[in-house]
């Protein structure tokens, strides 16, 4: 599935194929390759979590994917970068999030990976839903909003 | 004359719904909100909102033209 | 392929089965998982590479390497390690080491993961011999020796 | 009497054999390095190698008894 702009689309209602995104960075030639996976955990704040459900804005979500990519590009010796955030129903040990950056050396896809990550996580218009064992469900609203500028030095 | 309006989240499940479309055009993104929060007490700040206009991130005293789609953004927490 | 001490073996003839490897993260119930592959490629030090070849001394590779994980334990928030060092003869494209970090929260996955890799190329007796296009072949022997604690601030 | 001595890479190279017997127990591992060195003419300062005896890492002024195996260790290279 593309999005307009001919980019895959970086959000996805399907499990993801982890094999398939993997490939597209090693194929790149680079030698180091590092990938983050948010897995989806049975338990929240000490409470049961049964599943989790994700929303997303994805028009908004697509291109503000592609300006993080563009702005790790730009500021990390990086050759490619390939992302994913599932929305929909997901199961514990489901992967709500991949993340893989290559690059000739490993400092800069560790770097470009976190940074990612973390911009990810603070900006994208992305939700979540835990349903719990021991009663309904609730949205989290933990992260604040900002600009591209505060996602580097936020750990959400 | 109308805008459409795109809830998510908690503040689709407090509005009951996950759109509506408003029989009026306010002149900025700000007097929409402040309509629309006066309607359903969505319980977040302004300040934790950021609003988008056609699919683009707006200021709140970006003018609102007729047809437009407005999508009120809470506090994410993907990943 | 198990080590006498019933661990899996770091050192691998085998391609690896990635998806194997990062099963074993995953199934650990942790919510982050980084992963870092080294990738032959084709070029080093502006020379057309054709092929690789890496030796290890096993015995030793397999308790420096249960070493490294079990300090990386001590020192980072993480919840399992899996990693892998292959030898024998390699193709451009082909994974050379594989070290993956599970931990519930994603800084103590990163930092440990970065650290491993650092270490296993810093200490681990493995060795690279480089086949050129362009004439005969060379081992490599880059890397200073140390003592673990050399380790974190080698960049090697 | 004797110890068997395993080399790797670059040594085993110049060695042209990845272990040899050496009919003699030297005192210590640095008095087998001088004596293989002297035999082979390695390349490598004895400060860039390590040692290990039966597996495990060692000084060089550890002792060496009949049977042992010594594995010289050059500057490794593997991720």
């Amino acid at each position: 599935m593309n999005s307009p702009a001919g980019q895959p689309a970086f959000i996805s209602a399907a499990k993801f194929d982890t094999l398939d995104l993997r490939a597209a960075l090693v194929q790149s030639g680079a030698g180091a390759v590092v990938v983050f996976e948010g897995v989806v955990r049975d338990h929240h704040a000490g409470r049961a979590v049964v599943g989790l459900e994700y929303s997303a804005f994805e028009p908004l979500a697509q291109s503000g994917w592609l300006q993080l990519c563009d702005r790790a590009t730009r500021e990390h010796e990086i050759s490619r970068v390939v992302g994913r955030h599932r929305v929909g129903a997901l199961e514990i040990g489901d992967c709500a999030v991949w993340v893989g950056v290559a690059a000739a050396h490993r400092s800069a896809a560790f770097a470009a990976c976190e940074w990612l990550i973390a911009a990810i996580k603070a900006e994208l218009p992305v939700w979540k839903f835990e349903r719990y064992a021991d009663g309904p469900g609730a949205w989290r609203h933990e992260a604040s909003p900002g600009g591209p500028a505060a996602a580097p030095t936020m750990q959400v | 004359m109308s805008v459409r309006v795109l809830y998510f989240a908690r503040m689709a499940e407090v509005a009951g719904r996950a759109q509506e479309t408003i029989a009026a055009v306010p002149a900025t993104a700000a007097e929409l909100h402040a309509l629309l929060d006066k309607a359903h007490d969505f319980g977040f700040d302004r300040g934790a909102l950021r609003v988008a206009v056609n699919d683009k991130l707006v200021d709140w005293d970006a003018p609102l033209r007729d047809g437009d789609e407005v999508a009120l953004i809470p506090p994410v927490s993907g990943g």
